[in-house]
C-alpha cells in the first residue's frame, strides 16, 4: 500500500465520479429540453396577421377602407405619412364609421370619435386607437403586420416602424 | 483493486461502481445530443438553405441593377450639396437651438395640458354619468345640482381643449420653423433617398439572405423554436377539404417549404423545386383566378401536401421513366405506398379541372383535358360509361331504325366483323379478332353473333326511299365543292387526306370507300336533306344546288373499296346460334332444360332472339338508335369517380408490366382494352367486352386525364366553382353547339374552330370566330338567322350550313350566347341613333374620311364587298358592340381584316382633323351612322 | 339613501381602511372578539342585516350567481373560523395568563385513542356531511354555462377565476408584471418561508394569540385583508370596464368614473417643477426610481437600525432572517401604499417606464 | 360481538379470513390490526393524541381536501367518457351533459367539488397556521402544503376553460395574459425588449410563456387541448405524488401537530 497508488486511485476515483454524474445531469437536462422544445411546435394555425397592401403610391391622401371588410385596417395617408389603423374601437370594442365629411371615426356604439390620426376627442373612450406595423417589402410592396401593435398613450407611435414615410 | 479496498458491507467496489456509472452516463448523454440531432436534421431544410443562396444571387443581379440605374455624377453632386446645406444650417445654429428650446416648453405646456384635460375629461363622463342617473331617477334636487356642476365643468373642459390646440398649433409652427431652419439639409436628404430607395430596400432584403452568426442562431437546435428563418411554411385553404375518415378536414398544404419561388415571377430558370410556377397569371399567382391561397397546391396535383419530409411520402409521381430515374438517384425515390390518392404525374395535372369546373363542355385553358374530352366525345365513351354531367351527349353513331334503306346486309355483317377492313379511319371499334377472342370455337361463335344481329336489325329496320336521284355529276368539280364549303369541318374524305388531317374533323365519319357502301340515290338525297333520311341528325344541309349535290356524290361514289365489296360473310351456322342461346337461357336454368326451352323456339324467333342479345350484350345501342332498347342501361361501368377508384379495385389479370397507377391502367386499357384476359383462360360469356378503339398512346393518355379528373372528393360550396346564372344558360348553350359541331366551324371564345386550321394563311377566310357573340349580334336576328339563314359573308367559299334546329334547341343557343355576355334581349337602334347638333354631318364626312365602303361595298359600289353589308348592321348588331369594334377590332379578333383606325388603345383617331380629334366622339358618331344606315333601310 | 351610504362605503377607497381599521379592533380586542357572546350578538344582528341586503334586487343577482355562490361559503367559513380561532386563542391565552397550559396540552388531551373508531369514524362523518353537501349544491345550484366560445366578441366585464381576483383586482394599482407574475410569485415564496423566517418555537401545536403576536398579525393581514377582502371587491364589486359597483347598484354599462391617473414624474416634472419631461428616460424616472430603491432597500435597515422594535427583531432573527422577512413585508405592504397614493393623488405609476414594459 | 349464527359463520369463511386478518375491532389487538393491516387506513397511526381527533382542533380541513380531491377524480375520470376536448365539440358535450347525459349532475359535483377543494385547502392552511404547526419539525411539510395549494389553484384554473364557453375562454385570457408580463419570458414583461438581436426577435407573442401554456397567442384549440391535458393527467399525478410525500411527512413528523 504505497501512498502513490493510492494517491492515484483517488484521482482517478474523483475523475469516474465527476464524469459519470456530470453526464448524467446533463443528459437529463438535455431530456427536460427536449420536452421544453417539444411544447413549442413548429407549426401553427393562428388567422394570418399580415397582409400587403400593395405599393405605396396605391394610396391617394385620406383614410382607405379597401382593408377595411378583410383585415379590420383603415389605411391613413396623412401629411406624407401612411399608416395601418386598427379599426377597433378602444372604448367597448365596436367598429367606428370613416365619416369623409367630417373627417373623422365615428363610433355608432357610444359615439366615440377619433380624428384621422386615431386620437380621440369625443365620447367615452378612454385612449386613442392602435397603429399596426407598417413597411416596405424588397419589391416596394407595403406589408402591414397586425401582431404587432403601436400605442399612442405608450409614445410608441414615434417608432418608424409605426409608419411609412411616402 | 485488490480485495482489501472492500468495506465491509458492500457487495461492489465503489470506484467500479463510479466507472460503470461513467460509461452508461457517456452512452446516455450521447443518445440525448444524437436524438437532438436526429430531429433537426430535416430534409426540407437544406432546401430552404439553398433557396436563401438562390435567391442572394438575384438580389446580387437586382442590386448590380438598379445601382447602373443610379447617375452616380447626380449621387454626387447631391452629396456635394447636403455637404454645403449642412454647411449652411450649421451657420444657423443658434436660431435652430433657440428653437428646439421653444419647442420643447410647447411641449411641456402640451403635456400639462393634456393632464389637465383628461382630469376634466373624466370628470366630465362622470358628472354627466350622475345627471342622467340622477334624471332617470327623477331625483329633482340631484339633477340640479349636477346640471350646474356638468355646466361649469363643461365650460372649463372645452377651453382647456381650446387651449390644447392653441398649443398644438404653436408646436406645429415651431417644428414648421425648425423644418425650414434645416430645409437645405432634409430636402436635399430626400432627394437622396428618392433615388436610392431601391437599391436600399434590396440591400436590406440581401441582408436577410446573409448567412450570418444571426441566422445560425435563429436556427440552432433547440433555440429555433424562437424565431427561426428556416421553418415550415404552410398554406391553409379553409374552403377546400381533405377526407378524413368521414370528416371534411381544411386543406393544409406545406410544398411552398420546397417550392419556395413558386408564387414568384423571376425564378423560371431555376431548377426545381427552386422553379417559379408556370403561367402565373391564371395559376398560384395573387392575382390569377386560382390564387395559391384560396386553392392551395394539392387541390389540383394531388398528393398528401401536409407532409414535409420525405420527398417519396408527398407522394410526388413521375411523368416518365426518364424522370423516374432521375429521382430515383437524385431523391431516392420509391413507388409511394399506402397513399390513396398520390400526386398526379405533370402531364396529368389538368385532370384536376375537372373537379371543380363541372358541367361546362371544356375547360378554357387546359388543352390537354380539353383534347381528352373531346376524344372521349369523338369515341362516344359517354354512351356505354354514365359520367354525371355527360349524360347530355348524342350517340356518336348513326341511326340503323332505316339501315335497309341504307346498306345491304352482307356490307353491314362484314363492317360489323372488322371495320377497320372497309374505312381505316373509322371511329367504330372492332368487337372481334380482338386477342381475347380469336381461338376458332370464339371466332364460330362470334360469327353466329354477328350473323343474328344483323339479321335482329334488318328485321326490325323501316322501309326507306330516297327522295333524289342520282344523275351522274363532275367529280372534280365536286371533290373542290368539298374542300371548300366546309364539309371538311365534320368529315375526313378520302382524297382530300392534308386538309382532313389538319382539321381532324370527327363529328361526323371519315368518308371513305362510299361508292362500295351506299347507293347514289340514297348519297345525293341524303347530303342535300339529311333529315329525310334520320329526323335527329346533326348533318345539316348546306343550302346545296342540284348540279353541286350531283358533283359531291360523284366524287364521293368514285371512293371504292373494291376488296371489302368482295367479301362473303359466314352464313348462321345454326348449331353454334343453338349452343349460344342455350348458354344464355342456362344462367337461370340446367343446361338441359335450356337446351329444350332452345329447341321448343322456331328458326326465326332463335336468330333474332339471339340477335337481340348479342346487341344488348355488346351495346350496339349505345352508340346506334336500336329499335326495341328504349331504357336499356349503359353497358359500361360508371366512371364519375373513376379517378378516385382504389388502384386495388383495378383488374390487372396478369399484364405485370403495366405501372400500378389508375392513370397507367386506363392508358393501357384504352389502348387494348382487352389486354386484361390475355393468358386467362375465360369461357365464351366471361370474356372482356369492351371494344377496340385502336387509339394511338397520345390519344388514350389525353382521355385517361379526362378520366383521372372524375374524382370522389367532396368539394365545399364555398371551394367549387360556382356559375352565375348568365354563365349556367351559356353552358347550356354551348351543349347544344358542341352537339351539333357549330364549334367545328366556329372557335367560340377561343375553344375549338377546327377547320380554322385548314385557312392558317389567311383567317378570314375561315368561318368567323365567335367572341362575346351574344353582344355582338341581337338575339332576334340571331334566332332567325338560324332558321333563315343568309350568307353575311359573301365573299367567303364555306357555308354556313343549315341546321335542323328545335326551337328548343335554337332558344337555347341564342340565350346562351346573349346571357352569356350579359345582354339584354332586345335593343331598339332607333334609341341609339340621337344625333347631336352638326354631329351626322361631320359623321357622314368621317365615314367618307374612313373609306368604310371600299371594303364594306354591299349597297355602295359596284366592288366585289370585302366586309358584311353595312346596311344590314343594325338589324343584327348591337350598337355597343359595333362601337367596342371600331375601338380596336384587333382587341375582339385579332388578324381581323378590319382595320385598327383608332391606335391600339382605341383613343387615337388616325384622321384627328373630325370631332376635335376626339376618338370617342368619333367612333360615337360612325357608330350611330352605321345603324342609322340600316334603320333606313328598314324603312326602305 | 342608507343603500347609497352604503354603496359609498362599499368603495375601496373607503372600504379598505374600513376592513383595516376592523381588523386592527380585532387584535387589539381579540379576546372580546372571540368570546361566545359577540359571536352571539353577532350572529343576531347579521341576520336582519342579510334580510336587508337579500331583499335589494342588484345584491340578489350577484349574491345568486352560481359562480359566486362559493365565495359565499368562502366568507361565512372564514368569518366563522377567525372568530374560532380568536376564541380557542383567547381561551389558551387566559389560561396561560393564570399559568396553566393549553387546552390542548391538558393530560386529558395528551391521552393516546385509538385511530379506529375514533380518527376513522370522524373522517367517515365529515365525509359523508361533505358528500351531502356537495350534491344538495349540485342539485340546487346549475354550474355556469354562458354562449359558446366567441373570440371574437369579449364579456364585459371579463373576469378570472375567482380565487385569482384577488390578483385581477392588484391590476387596478400595478401593472401584470406585478401583480400578476411578482406578488404571487412573491406570496408562494414568502408561504413556504414561513416557517424558517418564524423561528419562535412558542405556539406549535395549540391556538394562541399572544405567544405569536406579530406572526399572526402579518398573516391574518395578508389573508383577511390582501386576499379575501380584495376577492370581494373582485367578484361582488366590480362590473364591466373594472368599474367599481355599490353592492346595491346596477351594473350600468355606460357608468364613469373621474379617473385620469398621473405618473410621479409627471407630478414632479410638469407640475412641480414646471418644466418639461427630459428625453432621457433614466432622468425622467429618476425620483421614482430613487423612491423605490430607498423604499426597498433603506426602510428595513432603517427600522432595525432606529426603531427598538425593530432592533429587538434584527437580534432575535438574525439578519438574513430579518432582511427576508422585511422584504416581504416591504413588498406587501407596497399594494396598500399603492392604493392609498392612487386614492390620494391619482398616482398611477411611481416609476413609469413604458418604454420597457417596467412600470411600477 | 363474537356475534350469533349468521354473522358468524360469514366470519368464518375462508373467503372472510383472507380478507380480513382480524377480528372485530372491539379489542385492543384488533384497533390496531385494523388500522395497520389495511392499506389505505394504515395512512393513519394506530393511536394519536386525543387532540388530533377533535373536530375543534384540526377542523378536519386537510382530510376533506384529500376526501374531495378523491371525489373530483372519480367524478373527472367518468366526465372524460363524454367530453371531447376539441374546439368544436367541447361545447356541445358540456351541454349533452346538462341536458340527456344520465346523472350528467356529475359536471356539477366536479365543479362545485372544485371550488370546495379551493375553499378547504385554503382554510387547511389557515388552522395549520393558527396552530403554528409548521413550527420545527414540520417545515418541509408545510412547504409541500403551499405547493399543494398551489397545483389545485392550477387544477382547478385549468379545468376552468374545458366547457370552451365565454366565461371559459375570457376567464383563461385573462388569467393567462398575466403569463405574457412575466419579466424577460414573456413579450409584454420586462426585459423582453432587450431579447433581440436585429430583427430575431427572442422574446415573441410567438415564443413566450404564455404561447408554451397555450399552444398558441391565443386561447384556441390548441390551448383546450394543453389544458385537458394538464387538468386531467399532468397535474394530478404531480398532486398524486405530493399528497403521498404530504401524508407520509405527517406520520413521520410526528402526527397531527400537538403541544410539545
Amino acid at each position: 500500500m504505497s501512498d502513490t497508488k493510492l494517491a492515484l486511485n483517488r484521482r482517478e476515483f474523483f475523475s469516474y465520479v465527476t464524469v459519470g454524474w456530470v453526464m448524467f445531469s446533463a443528459a437529463c437536462a438535455g431530456l427536460g429540453a427536449m420536452a421544453f422544445r417539444f411544447s413549442y411546435p413548429n407549426v401553427n394555425f393562428d388567422p394570418e396577421m399580415e397582409f400587403l397592401a400593395g405599393l405605396p403610391g396605391d394610396f391617394p391622401s385620406g383614410v382607405d377602407e379597401r382593408f377595411k371588410a378583410t383585415f379590420g385596417v383603415w389605411m391613413v395617408k396623412q401629411e406624407g405619412k401612411l399608416i395601418a389603423l386598427s379599426n377597433i374601437c378602444t372604448h367597448l370594442g365596436c367598429i367606428p364609421n370613416w365619416l369623409p365629411a367630417e373627417l373623422k371615426f365615428k363610433c355608432p356604439c357610444h359615439g366615440s370619435g377619433y380624428y384621422m390620426s386615431g386620437i380621440n376627442f369625443e365620447g367615452p373612450t378612454p385612449r386613442p386607437l392602435e397603429r399596426f406595423k407598417i413597411g416596405l417589402q424588397p419589391d416596394g410592396k407595403i406589408k402591414v403586420d397586425k401582431t404587432k401593435v403601436y400605442r399612442w398613450e405608450k409614445g410608441e407611435w414615434e417608432n418608424p416602424d409605426s409608419f411609412l414615410n411616402v | 483493486m485488490s480485495e482489501n479496498n472492500k468495506e465491509p458491507g458492500m457487495a461492489y467496489n465503489m470506484s467500479k461502481l463510479h466507472k460503470v456509472m461513467a460509461i452508461l452516463s457517456f452512452i446516455f448523454f450521447v443518445t440525448t445530443i444524437w436524438v437532438f440531432l436526429d430531429d433537426y436534421m430535416r430534409p426540407w431544410k437544406g432546401y430552404q438553405v439553398e433557396a436563401l443562396k438562390i435567391q442572394r444571387r438575384h438580389l446580387d443581379a437586382k442590386i448590380a441593377e438598379a445601382s447602373k440605374n443610379i447617375d452616380a455624377n447626380k449621387l454626387a453632386d447631391m452629396k456635394a450639396r447636403l455637404a454645403k446645406g449642412e454647411e449652411i444650417v450649421a451657420s444657423r445654429k443658434e436660431q435652430i437651438t433657440k428653437a428646439e428650446k421653444e419647442k420643447s416648453a410647447i411641449a411641456a405646456k402640451i403635456k400639462a395640458q393634456s393632464i389637465v384635460n383628461g382630469i376634466l375629461n373624466g370628470k366630465v363622463g362622470a358628472s354627466n354619468f350622475g345627471f342622467e342617473t340622477a334624471e332617470a331617477h327623477h331625483e329633482v334636487k340631484a339633477v340640479e345640482k349636477n346640471f350646474k356642476n356638468l355646466a361649469e365643468l363643461k365650460v372649463a373642459f372645452y377651453k382647456g381643449k381650446d387651449d390644447l390646440k392653441a398649443y398644438q398649433a404653436q408646436l406645429k409652427e415651431v417644428e414648421n420653423k425648425i423644418a425650414d431652419l434645416n430645409k437645405e439639409v432634409f430636402d436635399t436628404q430626400k432627394e437622396i433617398k428618392d433615388i436610392t430607395n431601391i437599391l436600399e430596400l434590396l440591400k436590406m432584403a440581401h441582408a436577410q439572405t446573409d448567412i450570418s452568426p444571426v441566422f445560425a442562431l435563429r436556427n440552432l437546435p433547440f433555440i429555433d423554436f424562437m424565431d427561426p428563418t428556416i421553418k415550415i411554411r404552410q398554406i391553409v385553404v379553409n374552403n377546400l377539404v381533405d377526407d378524413r375518415y368521414f370528416r371534411q378536414v381544411p386543406k393544409v398544404d406545406r410544398c411552398i417549404t420546397c417550392h419556395t419561388f413558386i408564387d414568384q415571377p423571376g425564378f423560371e430558370k431555376e431548377v426545381n423545386p427552386f422553379k417559379t410556377h408556370p403561367r402565373l397569371d391564371e395559376m398560384v399567382g395573387l392575382e390569377s383566378k386560382h390564387p395559391m391561397k384560396q386553392i392551395g397546391c394539392t387541390s389540383c396535383h394531388g398528393g398528401e401536401g401536409h407532409r414535409v419530409n420525405d420527398f417519396t411520402t408527398v407522394a410526388h409521381m413521375p411523368d416518365s421513366e426518364k424522370q423516374e430515374k432521375e429521382w430515383i438517384q437524385k431523391y431516392s425515390w420509391k413507388e409511394p405506398h399506402h397513399i390513396p390518392s398520390p400526386m398526379l404525374p405533370k402531364s396529368q395535372t389538368e385532370a384536376s379541372c375537372v373537379k371543380c369546373h363541372q358541367g361546362v363542355e371544356l375547360v378554357p385553358g387546359a388543352t390537354v383535358l380539353n383534347e381528352g374530352i373531346s376524344a372521349m366525345e369523338k369515341y362516344g365513351c359517354f354512351g356505354c360509361h354514365k359520367i354525371e354531367g355527360k349524360q347530355h351527349k348524342r350517340k356518336v353513331g348513326p341511326s340503323l331504325l332505316k339501315i335497309a334503306g341504307k346498306v345491304n346486309k352482307e356490307w353491314f355483317k362484314s363492317w360489323v366483323w372488322e371495320p377497320r377492313s372497309f374505312n381505316k379511319h373509322t371511329k367504330m371499334p372492332a368487337f372481334f379478332r380482338q386477342s381475347n377472342n380469336s381461338k376458332p370455337e370464339f371466332v364460330k361463335l362470334n360469327i353466329a353473333e354477328v350473323n343474328a344481329m344483323a339479321e335482329y336489325i334488318y328485321d326490325k329496320s323501316k322501309p326507306y326511299e330516297p327522295n333524289e336521284k342520282y344523275h351522274g355529276g363532275n367529280a372534280e368539280k365536286g371533290k373542290e365543292l368539298i374542300s371548300q364549303i366546309g364539309c371538311l369541318a365534320c368529315h375526313g374524305v378520302d382524297g382530300l387526306e392534308d386538309q382532313s388531317n389538319a382539321v381532324k374533323a370527327y363529328t361526323g365519319p371519315w368518308l371513305s370507300g362510299i361508292g362500295s357502301k351506299v347507293s347514289p340515290d340514297w348519297l345525293v338525297s341524303w347530303i342535300k336533306k339529311p333529315w329525310h333520311y334520320q329526323e335527329d341528325t346533326v348533318m345539316p344541309s348546306l343550302r346545296l344546288t342540284d348540279p353541286e349535290a350531283q358533283d359531291i356524290a360523284a366524287y364521293l361514289l368514285t371512293l371504292k373499296n373494291k376488296s371489302f365489296e368482295e367479301l362473303k360473310f359466314s352464313p348462321l351456322d345454326k348449331k353454334d346460334r343453338d349452343w349460344l342461346l342455350a348458354d344464355y337461357l342456362s344462367a337461370f336454368d340446367t343446361n338441359a332444360s335450356a337446351a329444350a326451352k332452345v329447341a321448343k323456339m322456331d328458326d326465326r324467333e332463335k336468330t333474332l332472339d339471339l340477335g337481340k342479345r348479342s346487341i344488348g350484350k355488346y351495346g350496339c345501342f349505345s352508340c346506334h338508335n336500336i329499335e326495341g332498347f328504349d331504357g336499356y342501361a349503359p353497358i359500361g361501368p360508371e366512371l364519375t369517380k373513376e379517378g378516385s377508384k382504389p388502384i386495388t379495385q383495378f383488374g390487372y389479370g396478369i399484364q405485370h408490366d403495366v405501372g400500378n397507377t389508375r392513370g397507367a391502367w386506363i392508358t393501357a386499357h384504352l389502348q387494348n382494352p382487352r389486354r386484361w384476359d390475355i393468358g386467362i383462360d375465360k369461357v365464351f360469356r366471361d370474356l372482356q367486352l369492351m371494344p377496340n378503339f385502336y387509339m394511338s398512346e397520345t390519344e388514350a393518355k389525353k382521355i385517361t386525364v379526362a378520366i383521372l379528373g372524375q374524382v370522389s372528393d367532396p368539394i365545399p360550396l364555398a371551394g367549387v366553382k360556382r356559375y352565375t346564372a348568365g354563365e349556367e344558360v351559356y353552358n347550356d348553350g354551348m351543349k347544344v353547339a358542341y352537339k351539333y359541331g357549330c364549334v367545328n366551324c366556329h372557335k367560340i371564345d377561343g375553344l375549338r374552330g377546327n377547320i380554322l386550321n385548314m385557312y392558317l394563311d389567311d383567317i378570314n377566310q375561315g368561318p368567323p370566330r365567335l367572341v362575346n357573340e351574344g353582344h355582338r349580334v341581337q338575339a332576334n336576328w340571331m334566332y332567325h338567322f338560324f332558321g333563315n339563314v343568309q350568307p353575311i359573308r359573301p365573299w367567303l367559299k364555306v357555308r354556313m350550313p343549315s341546321f335542323n334546329l328545335s326551337t328548343e334547341d335554337k332558344n337555347r343557343l341564342v340565350a346562351g350566347f346573349q346571357l352569356g355576355a350579359k345582354q339584354p334581349t332586345v335593343v331598339e337602334p332607333a334609341e341609339f341613333v340621337k344625333w347631336l347638333p352638326g354631329e351626322r354631318e361631320e359623321a357622314v364626312k368621317l365615314f367618307n374620311a374612313y373609306n368604310c365602303v371600299s371594303c364594306h361595298a354591299i349597297g355602295f359600289t359596284k366592288e366585289t364587298p370585302l366586309a358584311p353589308n353595312l346596311y344590314k348592321a343594325s338589324e343584327r348588331l348591337r350598337p355597343s358592340w359595333i362601337k367596342l369594334w371600331l375601338k380596336n377590332p384587333q382587341n375582339i379578333l385579332p388578324g381581323t381584316s378590319m382595320p385598327s383606325f383608332f391606335g391600339e388603345n382605341g383613343t387615337e383617331p388616325s384622321e384627328p382633323s373630325y370631332f376635335g380629334g376626339s376618338a370617342e366622339k368619333q367612333i360615337d358618331a360612325l357608330a350611330k351612322y352605321v345603324v342609322e344606315l340600316g334603320l333606313k333601310e328598314g324603312a326602305k | 339613501m342608507l343603500k347609497e351610504l352604503i354603496n359609498h362605503l362599499a368603495e375601496p377607497i373607503v372600504s379598505f381602511p374600513i376592513a383595516t381599521f376592523l381588523f386592527y379592533l380585532m387584535i387589539k380586542h381579540y379576546k372580546t372578539f372571540g368570546s361566545k357572546k359577540f359571536a352571539t350578538w353577532f350572529t343576531i344582528l347579521s341576520i336582519p342585516v342579510l334580510i336587508f341586503f337579500f331583499a335589494d334586487p342588484n345584491f340578489y343577482l350577484i349574491i345568486k350567481t352560481p359562480d359566486n355562490v362559493p365565495i359565499g361559503i368562502l366568507l361565512v367559513l372564514v368569518a366563522f373560523f377567525t372568530w374560532f380561532t380568536m376564541h380557542k386563542a383567547a381561551i389558551n391565552d387566559t389560561r396561560m395568563e393564570q399559568g396553566l397550559e393549553p387546552v390542548e396540552a391538558m393530560p386529558e388531551n395528551r391521552e393516546k385513542v385509538w385511530s379506529w373508531p375514533n380518527l376513522v369514524y370522524t373522517e367517515l362523518f365529515a365525509i359523508i356531511a361533505c358528500t351531502a353537501f356537495l350534491v344538495v349544491w349540485a342539485i340546487v345550484f346549475k354550474a355556469p354555462l354562458e354562449e359558446s366560445a366567441n373570440p371574437t366578441w369579449a364579456p364585459n366585464p371579463a373576469k378570472a377565476p375567482w380565487y385569482f381576483l384577488g390578483l385581477q383586482e392588484m391590476l387596478v394599482y400595478f401593472d401584470p408584471w406585478m401583480a400578476g407574475v411578482v406578488l404571487p410569485v412573491l406570496i408562494v415564496a414568502g408561504l413556504i418561508a414561513i416557517p424558517y423566517i418564524d423561528t419562535n418555537p412558542k405556539g406549535n401545536g395549540y391556538y394562541c394569540f399572544k405567544d405569536r403576536k406579530w406572526a399572526i398579525i402579518s398573516f391574518m393581514y395578508g389573508w383577511l385583508i390582501l386576499w379575501v377582502y380584495l376577492i370581494i371587491v373582485g367578484v361582488f364589486l366590480r362590473g364591466p370596464n373594472w368599474t367599481f359597483y355599490g353592492p346595491f347598484e346596477y351594473w350600468d354599462f355606460h357608468k364613469i368614473v373621474a379617473e385620469f391617473n398621473i405618473n410621479l414624474s409627471e407630478f414632479i416634472w410638469i407640475k412641480g417643477l414646471g418644466i418639461g419631461m427630459p428625453k432621457n428616460l433614466v432622468v425622467r424616472e429618476i425620483f421614482g426610481i430613487i423612491l423605490t430603491i430607498a423604499y426597498v432597500g433603506f426602510i428595513p435597515v432603517w427600522v432595525a437600525r432606529a426603531t427598538s422594535f425593530g432592533r429587538k427583531f434584527y437580534i432575535d432573527l438574525g439578519p438574513i432572517r430579518y432582511y427576508l422577512f422585511m422584504t416581504l413585508v416591504v413588498v406587501m405592504m407596497s399594494l396598500p401604499i399603492k392604493m392609498v397614493l392612487r386614492w390620494l393623488f391619482s398616482m398611477k405609476y411611481i416609476i413609469a417606464l413604458p418604454e420597457w414594459e417596467l412600470n411600477l | 360481538m363474537a356475534g350469533n349464527g349468521l354473522a358468524k359463520k360469514v366470519r368464518d369463511t375462508q373467503v372472510w379470513k383472507s380478507i380480513f386478518r382480524h377480528g372485530p375491532p372491539d379489542n385492543a389487538r384488533n384497533r390496531a390490526a385494523v388500522i395497520a393491516g389495511n392499506v389505505f387506513l394504515h395512512l393513519h397511526p394506530i393511536k394519536l393524541k386525543k387532540s388530533g381527533v377533535q373536530l375543534g382542533y384540526t377542523w378536519c380541513m386537510g382530510g376533506l381536501t384529500f376526501f374531495i380531491f378523491l371525489a373530483l377524480t372519480v367524478t373527472g375520470l367518468l366526465l372524460m367518457f363524454y367530453y371531447r376536448p376539441t374546439a368544436e365539440y367541447a361545447f356541445n358535450d358540456i351541454i349533452a351533459l346538462r341536458e340527456h347525459v344520465p346523472l350528467g349532475i356529475m359536471r356539477e359535483i366536479h365543479r362545485w367539488g372544485a371550488h370546495a377543494m379551493v375553499i378547504t385547502v385554503w382554510i387547511h392552511m389557515f388552522r395549520v397556521f393558527m396552530t403554528g404547526s409548521y413550527k420545527p419539525p414540520r417545515e418541509f411539510n408545510w412547504g409541500i402544503g403551499v405547493i399543494l395549494l398551489v397545483l389545485t389553484l392550477l387544477l382547478s384554473f385549468t379545468g376552468y376553460l374545458l366547457p370552451w364557453d365565454q366565461l371559459a375562454i375570457w376567464a383563461i385570457t385573462v388569467g393567462s395574459g398575466m403569463a405574457k408580463a412575466t419579466p424577460f419570458m414573456g413579450n409584454a414583461g420586462p426585459g423582453a425588449m432587450l431579447a433581440r438581436i436585429g430583427d430575431f426577435v427572442m422574446v415573441s407573442d410567438k415564443n413566450d410563456v404564455r404561447f408554451q401554456l397555450l399552444g398558441g397567442r391565443f386561447v384556441g384549440e390548441p390551448a383546450l387541448l394543453r389544458f385537458y391535458i394538464l387538468h386531467c393527467v399532468f397535474i394530478p399525478l404531480v398532486v398524486g405524488v405530493l399528497i403521498a410525500v404530504h401524508f407520509w411527512r405527517v406520520r413521520k413528523d410526528g402526527g397531527i401537530s400537538a403541544p410539545l
